[in-house]
């Protein structure tokens, strides 16, 4: 199933009925993601997405009578960390948070449970993954997919869009496109999604995005010197002339005290092996470069 | 959010830790009324302390010490109105100038990499933690907090030790301890005392005896978490507030004013920088940095432009939008109508793409919006566009 | 430690839980009083109800209810005086009588196999809940609060779900959640809210609302605990404590009257109930348990004397200590010198072993105390002795 | 080394220089313990004990410098679930917490720390355990014990010395004496003892000291039951005449709406082919009876 969501993704929406669940389901539905449970407290026993899905009052209900392995939280900011753990410790597997605007000491806390649970959490504030063809957990568009071989992840939205839609163009195929969010504290790192792509054998080629803020671009490509000499791997790092000291969007996106830089990042990446582009349209004619053929 | 000094100490006070009294002044006059105070009440000399929410005042000259009522007038009268970082100084911290025995370094930070508050401690205090970081990493005392217990006492006792603050054992865990409660309690992401001081101060009976104090505080603010600390939310320092920071943050966009003169409006941070990034290596230089969030509805899109407009060197705009959420149609028809609202008129290249791309372009070909389908071709054309401009205006 | 009916709504108050007003009155006076309040307020009908730290008050008509003043000051002064389980009533609580439409079991317990606190509700309220669990297990639902961040909102959820409250979700997450709170604050053992009703009452316009409020409320203390809660230790009802447990509570001695006539003394609790089984194993009676705890230093031997000998029952006395941390030659000379000081005489049987027991044998052997080398013989010792000095005092 | 404690045990006595501290370490070291540090938060860099045992200020420091692998506290309750903590935080794999009256959520909080980091923790409230002619880490009077092969676990502390008194002076040897303690929530339960002596080459029999309150005698008898069945097994309850509702010295040793009595625990015990004895002086012979030879 390539990593993290594919056919064998037994999707529960948690806040199914609010506005952007519901719109968002039904994307998801319409891209073939396997819906089987929707989770709104008080509207437990009723029917949505046009009668197709049961929604439950709790999570708990959803894994036991309709065997959901993964979910979706479409909850807002303030109930949002409780969702989180309410569904590693219902049982759930794989979670994906979208909601931005998580105050960063309720996550830090959430993602302690969901670690000892043994879940694995994506998010917050993050777009999804999409394995093309097969299904799609989030808020990524569809239609800019093509089945394929490359594991794509990135800490931003529209950013992850424009790249797999560059990627689409020129022919080269998706095994996963995830994108992980730009908050500080987040459940799957840049290093745990390279991991996850080390062990799919899906995936024959890696493209990072990253920004600038924090260190896990260079953790990643410390790691990925080691253990990923071996694939085709491309990068693009956002924020070559961002201004010290101020936050671009994204919570975690901030240089301090000259680290965190595009320029270090992309030393480090280089480093390790990777080919930085300096455009995302760049990115698939530097994979072929490094001898991706797929 | 950043937050002065002196609110910054308010919430260490609120936590028991001892900082010594401050006053703040905006006037020369109400800062010798200050010094006036301390001088009677025994002191040998007051400490001027320019209040602004940038690095460096001290090298800038915005600290300065003064022995008696006329030289802290005189003081106060030099740093207010001082430029400090692009920042006035429109108020100054007045305080008892401390007798420092030994300087050093504590904060509670919110670590990234190890998903976990770290409290950073080292014997050298009162200088730059990152210079000491970057050149001898062994100086710097770590402790991480439990993430849900929170700092247990007997890490705060490792650190104090590893400090070398060991003849302070009991202070020192009590701030240590209220360093994290300050950032639990407050959804902070970073609580500073920089230095944390061993002064000598006369005692009950008049002899001099040792204390441990927090000199200086600096504190940073979750902005995700300030919804539910209104308290908080009211530190913000409206006096180095732009008024076009102001309309974006109450717009719920995110926006930096950058120097050059392509106004940039996106959807999505990492593509809003990455926009800016190919502005700049194109030869142009952006304007700002805008990411007009998740829905991008008309009446956002018609607020960003009128907050790229609202600066006077912009010549010429570049729309990036990639609709997932955002609905191109929904943006088009925003962007429109800001064209015919806006106060002046400078050339403007858009580019949409994803949700409901045709409607947008069938609606921004109607209105005549120049248009380009990538996101290379669209920043040649507004490089182009505002070097056309440049050159009309000259 | 438990704490009355009336104390405990008190805490649940002070979480912002839904409890309906009462007064506690001490004489029928009172109690006609706060009826008359209650009834001119609107009210059809009070409750009165005998405050008592022990269970099954209804049961022996201790709760009443009243349709006018009058009735109200007769019943309290039924109730007033009532002996429930060997505790004379000295005191009731008056509330307006609720129209219940539906009633629920709700508590937090500390959970010793799971080592959680544990909150239980079920849909059967005002009924004996360990009746329920004996019988129907399954009508109970469990919840775990987390170890460390207590009850998370999606576990009140669920619980909330289970019992059948989804139509007062809100309020009954509010009631659960304020629960576990009420046992983390206030270092409780057990909150119990029995019943939890959903009860119709007169809205703002008039006409009728349904309100789910705690109708009842138990809650027992963390005697380990109580030190850093002084505002709860002065809750402890002095009504009901006898001069012997306030002197054993202030002599750090566990003491439990029983209705015996050979008074033990030993340290640790272990052995002092095995020492009480073995006495009436050997056909005795014991008069009482008694820890004198770790230490056993003299003073503490000599209080636990005079405790014992308070009971006119007591017609012989059984001392085993077996020293460990308690040091036999200690509790000799303490058994010595208390001996001397004593009002009245008893035959006594010691038994030393452990640290010290040589030493101990000497002081004892010194003064012709009856002493001996096994349990099973002081026992013995001990039973024949009462035997006598009963027989004798016949 | 039996269990818990023995020849590999290196031991940090924290709060060494306490009176309670320093006077029952003597003991243990004299007993033969190699206790090879103790702490005292303050007095780092001096020596105790006569100068045979360096003091640091923290645990950490006497894991890295000392090479303690066991911790017994003597810190008073108001510090000793930060004492357990640390122990546990700082790489000591064995805990003894002897102090009573700590708060129960207090130690709920503590052992569930002990758990996620792997350690043992034995008590609170307890007299801790001998492995006779090896070591003792506790209270117990190290003049009762005789070596052997019956492992000893009770709830209680000077009933334990009566029990094993009982035991030597009949000769039949111990392969570890442990107590674990009254309180409601402990480190390690009956269950967990027996588990620990189930796996331990050097025990042959099973001596079970219980008491009225709680189920832990009734769950440690249902899986002695399945898992013993080939050991000779004694118990004895004590607070056959306790009246119900009272506490009787321990804080877990409360009979409440009629669960936690001696005959319900004498029964599951008897079930579970225990022999119970109605005085701790008759365990010896009960032992002899069920077949115990050593």
């Amino acid at each position: 199933m390539s990593i993290l969501v594919g056919r064998e993704t037994r999707l529960v929406v948690q806040g199914i009925t609010g506005r952007e669940g519901e719109f968002h389901s039904r994307a998801m539905q319409a891209y073939g993601t396997n819906i089987v449970a929707g989770v709104t407290p008080g509207k437990g026993g009723s029917m949505a997405l046009d009668g197709s899905v049961p929604v439950y009052d709790t999570v708990a209900e959803a894994v036991a009578q309709a065997g959901a392995n993964t979910s979706i939280i479409f909850v807002p900011a303030a109930g949002a960390t409780d969702a989180v753990m309410e569904a590693a410790l219902s049982g759930i597997a794989t979670i994906f948070c979208i909601a931005e605007h998580i105050p960063a000491l309720d996550m830090l806390k959430a993602v302690e449970v969901v670690r000892r649970a043994g879940a694995t959490l994506v998010g917050p504030n993050c777009p999804g993954a999409t394995t093309p063809g097969q299904a799609k957990v989030g808020i990524i568009p569809g239609s800019i997919h093509l089945p394929g071989r490359v594991g794509v992840v990135s800490r931003s939205g529209t950013l992850t869009y424009e790249a797999v839609q560059a990627m689409t163009d020129a022919g080269l195929g998706q095994s996963t496109c995830l994108g992980i969010g730009g908050d500080p504290i987040i459940g799957t790192t840049h290093l745990d999604a390279l991991k996850l792509f080390a062990a799919d054998p899906d995936t024959d080629a890696i493209v990072m995005i990253g920004e600038i803020g924090g260190t896990a671009e260079e953790e990643a490509a410390a790691w990925a010197a080691e253990h990923l000499a071996h694939l085709p791997k491309v990068a693009f790092i956002a924020g070559r002339t961002a201004p010290e000291g101020k936050r671009m969007g994204h919570a975690g996106a901030i240089i301090s005290g000259g680290s965190g830089t595009a320029a270090s990042k992309t030393a480090a990446l280089e480093a390790a092996g990777f080919r930085v582009a300096l455009s995302p349209t760049q990115l698939p004619k530097l994979l072929r470069e490094a001898g991706y053929k797929g | 959010m950043k937050i002065q000094e002196s609110d910054a100490k308010s919430l260490l006070l609120a936590r028991g830790l001892p900082v010594p009294a401050w006053t703040v002044a905006r006037t020369p006059a109400a800062a010798r009324q200050a010094a006036e105070a301390i001088l009677a009440g025994g002191e040998d000399k007051v400490v001027i302390k320019a209040l602004v929410l940038v690095g460096g005042r001290g090298k800038a000259g915005g600290v300065k010490l003064a022995g008696s009522a006329d030289e802290a007038e005189q003081v106060a009268d030099a740093i207010l109105g001082m430029n400090i970082k692009g920042i006035t100084v429109q108020k100054v911290l007045v305080a008892a100038a401390a007798d420092i025995i030994k300087e050093f370094y504590l904060a509670a930070v919110l670590d990234r990499k190890s998903q976990r508050i770290i409290l950073m401690g080292s014997a050298e205090g009162g200088i730059d933690i990152e210079e000491v970081a970057a050149t001898r990493p062994e100086a710097i005392i770590r402790e991480a907090a439990h993430p849900h217990l929170g700092l247990l006492p007997w890490q705060a006792r490792r650190l104090v030790f590893g400090m070398g603050l060991g003849a302070h054992l009991k202070d020192a865990v009590k701030i240590a301890t209220g360093l994290v409660e300050t950032m639990l309690v407050n959804d902070a992401d970073l609580v500073e005392i920089n230095p944390l001081a061993i002064i000598r101060e006369a005692g009950p009976d008049g002899s001099p005896v040792e204390r441990l104090v927090c000199l200086d505080a600096k504190v940073t603010l979750d902005d995700s978490a300030l919804g539910r600390h209104p308290d908080l939310a009211a530190m913000r320092d409206l006096d180095e507030e732009d008024p076009t920071d102001r309309i974006a943050r109450e717009q719920g966009i995110s926006f930096i004013k950058l120097d050059g003169n392509i106004g940039c409006m996106v959807n999505g941070a990492g593509l809003a920088m990455t926009t800016m990034d190919l502005v700049k290596q194109a030869g142009g230089a952006p304007a700002n940095f805008l990411d007009i969030g998740g829905g991008a509805r008309s009446d956002k899109v018609a607020a960003a432009m009128a907050l790229i407009l609202s600066d006077p060197k912009v010549e010429a705009i570049l729309v990036n939008i990639f609709g997932g959420i955002a609905r191109g149609d929904e943006v088009a028809r925003g962007l429109v109508r800001a064209r015919k609202e806006q106060a002046r008129s400078v050339p403007m290249v858009v580019r949409i793409v994803g949700t409901n791309a045709d409607v947008a372009a069938q609606i921004l070909e109607a209105e005549k919006v120049a248009t380009a389908a990538s996101l290379d071709e669209a920043v040649s054309m507004a490089v182009a566009a505002a070097r056309a401009s440049a050159g009309g205006a000259a």
